[in-house]
């Protein structure tokens, strides 16, 4: 888990990060994303199915989102001042389910089920399903405009809740991804949050090779946003991101944007920046390998407790 | 209390447009139902949305042109318990964001109600790329939704307020033009009954629409010039379609000809023909555009290049009893 | 040349990929058509356009996730001389892009031939919001598209050998599994007509795509287990429907079951119900989704899951017959 | 007609235009965007239908590309080689049936069929109605990715051929715009040039007030276009551009935007910058004092001689 300080040019905004992360336990947070990085390979290698790539990548933010950024509570799902996460990127579900399983909001019983023939842990999140997931997602480019609807929602209705939402990069080449972009500071919404997992890789390979994305950041700026730009692998910089975006929201009457780069796969070391590893589930000598990757003594250690 | 208007001239009906009457409930019902939110995608002085907007600037969206994230911003809206209603042309509605509404709207099954005007050939002179003749197709396979289409402006009017009150993903489809208003003033809605509107032994007249009041028309005339009686059953409800008021009706007639504002292929007449072979197979004849393109022209003019306009009917129907299948 | 191979184990049939075939073929026609242009949305991979995309880097288009930007961009390649296929999973084909489709394709009438992957629920462990079980009904409804469901590799690798040779836009429905090769390696496909690959006089099963290897085995265990005879049509062709050969099997047999990987509405089901209304009314029983989504699974686990597995069939069929109706 | 300079801001790339366009014969072309002008509110007024706010802001658009830019030929219209136009504002119809008119694509004859039963001139141009346009359009946002497809293709034949596609602003709220925006730059697409007529109003007002489309350059400057910003009813400037285009996208292997000032309704005094006459066929008091604007005589003149 890097915690070296990312390259000085990612950061393009890095002065609009408060400087006080301290009381972040980054040990903490990096000792859980760890876990929750087994848990979805797991999830995965039981079903023989399942998009390892894109959950490696963001597990990182979702643990920081669900763990410091946002107010939720398991058990009430139906507070109604909750915050709001719609993962438009459906296929990180693994991802989803791992951070939802930690915080009590699918049982530790349901992990084996994923993808198999009535579960509640569907191929991509489904909102009859699972408690949390409030929007089905899956294809792509759908998210965004639900979160921009959730955060018009919430606003009428004078909630303090927030909304969050996590696109992929290669997901930004969906036009719609670009409408809700352009609604979104259209009816200056300051209680939504948008991020963006930067990692260069869609299913054909690098996203610049097939439909380049350049800067997106300029393009969200372009179109009317704050754009932040962080390591999303680097716990104080997400939450710093996070707690900035609100307040910076809140100064510009705008929605905020965080790029983050991200690197598919992140953790397993033959994973990494693999577009082969976008869609397709480790066989039994890889899941060993990826454990190994992943610290495997934590693993059993933890399924000893288990029993 | 009937169905059908006691003082209806079929010959002169007063008329109505749909859509009119679409904006003028919603803006009276946005008076006393606060969750109620309206979104529209840059046509909301001819969808009439903006009666509502007029009066509840903050609960309106103008989502501009980009009638997929208008789907989906209103699915966010339903999931944090807001009610909302979305417009837009049909075409754009159910063929734009097909997928939008298939699986943000449909598959989270979220009280979302489209309520799209401007559908069928009736759109008239913008032409075949604004003509929706597939709607009812697109709309009816998706599971999870409920496929209604009001006769009149007063059916309109108790369709938006029933709906109100029942929750999940429903498709009301209206049409642009001032149409005869069929119904009653004190018209009292029957949920999922389609209403048989003329009684009638010779065969049955499946409309839907626009097209019910063209039925009427051609019913009377197949009365009054060669005796023929149609009955004639006004499909509101095309999913859940109303299987007992068909098969009752076809059990007697023998025969059903179907009439609608659409292709031929996957809607009323598909419906219908899905029904009779579950239940009560009978010879089926299906009116629509026969798998063409619409076109631009007079909504008049077009009923009778697409055989939709009460003679056509009435000629159709002469023929179909005439043949004797 | 017969129709169903004689090789054939129904029990255990030699299994092949559609879209590997599918694949193969492109990048072999590729050498010769110059004028072939491959298009994809970020799935090549998976749709296997990869393979022609290696012979032919030049002639391929990797459009991002953009399906609709892909198929109008495809469309202008026609509008230009060239023959464009496209490729992606079937609900982004014909869902996402259903507008585009429609408006810049179909009603141009330009020469796109789109054939999409992974339709239906054998898709399997992506779920629900990949599975497209409303393609058949999105695409018939469409003036000017024809649409086509190879049952297996062999008539897909026919099935686009043709269609470079016809113009005009069509939807070829493929599958992801690895499945049954009914046909013989040198079958010739006669276009736009279905093939009766059983003989019987009970009932007629119309199977399209999959579900036809389904429908033989089931038909090969009523015969054996119960001394029913069903007759089974593998309906590759759906729009134009081969109404002749549906007919004549109706008129011997007397009813019908319809078996698609898709919405029981207005796909397969829908087009036998609209085809045996207009010309020899009976009794269908339709089986697919029952208005239901799919969701995650193994294909053989959700065929089971959905009643379209070999044995459900069957089961479906020997009631239909004992119902008497 | 104006003349005048257009406002020094608004030519952010006017270094990057040919000084010298003293060849265009601009009172020519004027005259020809006013008999056009005529025309069109001839056949909306005939058909009581029709887009007069949006035919009337283009007009001289299409008057120098097909006058002046592309290579186009009435009696070829299979002509491999011949330059592409697609009007992806496809309610932009009467405008480019008047220029279709002009250039004997479609004979006068044709012209008070507009928007009736079984005419070749409906209410979106139609391919299979009338040569010159190669693909249907009307459904907004699409003609682009269409454009693009045929620039590709073109390409492919070793073809000179050149294709243009104009775009509304309202239009660019489409999502597929973006796609398409997106896929030019990475086709390295230099033989398409698109134009956006940048009117400020769509269907319901003004499209900063319903989702505001800022500084449309500055967005498609961020998704890899070269851009240049012109008054698109001053007819040197639009010749410019036009050739400017060309050789831009030459020297940077990139399809170039041209942003067009233009006015909605222009021309007829009382329809310049109304929404309401987005969609709205005049009645004979209104037709006749567009006429008025329009000068009557030479209408007059031209209805005379052609008796
Ligand atoms: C509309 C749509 N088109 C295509 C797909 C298939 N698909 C699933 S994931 C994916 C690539 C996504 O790449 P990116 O957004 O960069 O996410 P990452 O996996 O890199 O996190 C594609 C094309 C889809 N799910 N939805
Ligand atoms: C997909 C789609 N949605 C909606 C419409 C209806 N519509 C026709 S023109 C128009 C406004 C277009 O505005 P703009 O692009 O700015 O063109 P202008 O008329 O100003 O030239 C709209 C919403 C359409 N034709 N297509
Ligand atoms: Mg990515
Ligand atoms: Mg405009």
């Amino acid at each position: 888990m890097t915690e070296s300080a990312p390259p000085a040019d990612l950061i393009k905004n890095a002065k609009a990060l408060p400087a006080d992360t301290t009381t972040v336990d980054v040990d903490a947070l990096s000792e859980l994303s760890r876990k929750l990085r087994i848990d979805i390979l797991d999830m995965i290698f039981t079903a023989q199915s399942g998009h390892p790539g894109t959950s490696l990548s963001c597990i990182d933010l979702l643990v920081c989102l669900f763990g410091e950024l946002m107010q939720h509570d398991a058990k009430r799902p139906d507070w109604a001042d909750r915050d709001r996460f719609v993962l438009s990127k459906g296929h990180g579900a693994p991802a989803l389910y791992a951070i939802l399983m930690h915080h009590g909001y699918i049982g530790w019983e349901e992990k084996p089920t994923l993808r198999q023939v009535n579960s509640n842990l569907q191929g991509h999140p489904a909102s009859k399903y699972v408690d949390g997931v409030d929007i089905s997602t899956g294809s792509l480019g759908q998210g965004l405009s639900a979160a921009v609807g959730m955060a018009l929602g919430l606003r009428l209705n004078n909630s303090p809740a927030h909304v969050y939402c996590l696109i992929g990069d290669g997901e930004s080449q969906e036009g719609q991804i670009w409408e809700a972009a352009l609604s979104a500071p259209a009816h200056k919404l300051t209680n939504l949050t948008a991020l963006c997992d930067r990692n260069s890789l869609q299913i054909d390979g690098n996203t610049e090779a097939i439909k380049p994305l350049g800067d997106i950041g300029a393009k969200f700026e372009a179109f009317g946003w704050n754009v932040l730009r962080i390591d999303g692998h680097d716990f104080r910089q997400i939450i710093a991101a996070g707690h900035r975006a609100k307040a910076w929201s809140q100064e510009t009457d705008k929605p905020t944007m965080i790029v983050c780069q991200c690197t598919k796969g992140k953790g397993v070391s033959f994973m990494e920046n693999e577009a082969g590893w976008h869609g397709k589930a480790p066989n039994a000598e890889q899941y060993e390998a990826a454990l190994a990757d992943l610290q495997p003594d934590v693993y059993y250690q933890r399924l000893k407790e288990a029993n | 209390m009937g169905l059908l208007s006691p003082a209806i001239d079929l010959e002169a009906p007063k008329k109505e447009a749909l859509r009119n009457r679409f904006g003028d409930t919603l803006a009276e019902l946005g008076a006393t139902e606060t969750d109620l939110v309206v979104l529209d995608a840059d046509l909301a002085c001819s969808t009439q949305t903006k009666r509502f907007a007029d009066k509840f600037p903050d609960r309106f969206f103008n989502q501009g042109i980009s009638e997929a994230d208008m789907m989906c911003t209103a699915a966010g809206l339903a999931a944090v318990g807001k009610k909302p209603y979305v417009s837009t042309f049909a075409l754009f509605a159910a063929g734009r964001a097909w997928d939008q509404v298939r699986n943000t709207i449909c598959y989270s099954n979220l009280n979302v109600k489209i309520v799209p005007t401007h559908s069928g050939i009736s759109l008239g002179e913008d032409g075949a790329s604004h003509q929706s003749i597939e709607d009812l197709a697109l709309m009816r396979t998706i599971p999870n939704m409920t496929v209604i289409v009001p006769a009149d402006a007063v059916e309109t009017d108790r369709i938006i307020r029933w709906s109100l009150q029942v929750p999940g993903p429903m498709y009301i489809r209206l049409v642009r033009t001032n149409h005869a208003v069929i119904h009653p003033d004190d018209f009292e809605l029957e949920p999922y009954k389609n209403q048989v509107l003329r009684q009638g032994s010779d065969l049955t007249i499946c409309a839907t629409g626009e097209m019910t009041y063209h039925a009427l028309l051609a019913a009377k005339h197949l009365s009054e010039r060669d005796g023929i009686e149609a009955e004639v059953i006004n499909c509101t409800f095309i999913k859940p379609f109303d299987t007992d008021t068909l098969i009752k009706s076809a059990q007697k007639t023998g025969r059903v000809l179907t009439v609608e504002s659409h292709q031929f292929i996957g809607g009323l007449g598909g419906a219908v023909c899905e029904e009779l072979c579950a239940h009560h197979p009978v010879p089926v004849k299906r009116l629509g555009t026969q798998d063409r393109f619409g076109q631009s022209g007079k909504p008049d003019d077009l009923f009778k290049e697409y055989g939709l306009d009460p003679d056509s009917i009435y000629a159709e129907a002469k023929a179909f009893v005439a043949s004797g299948r």
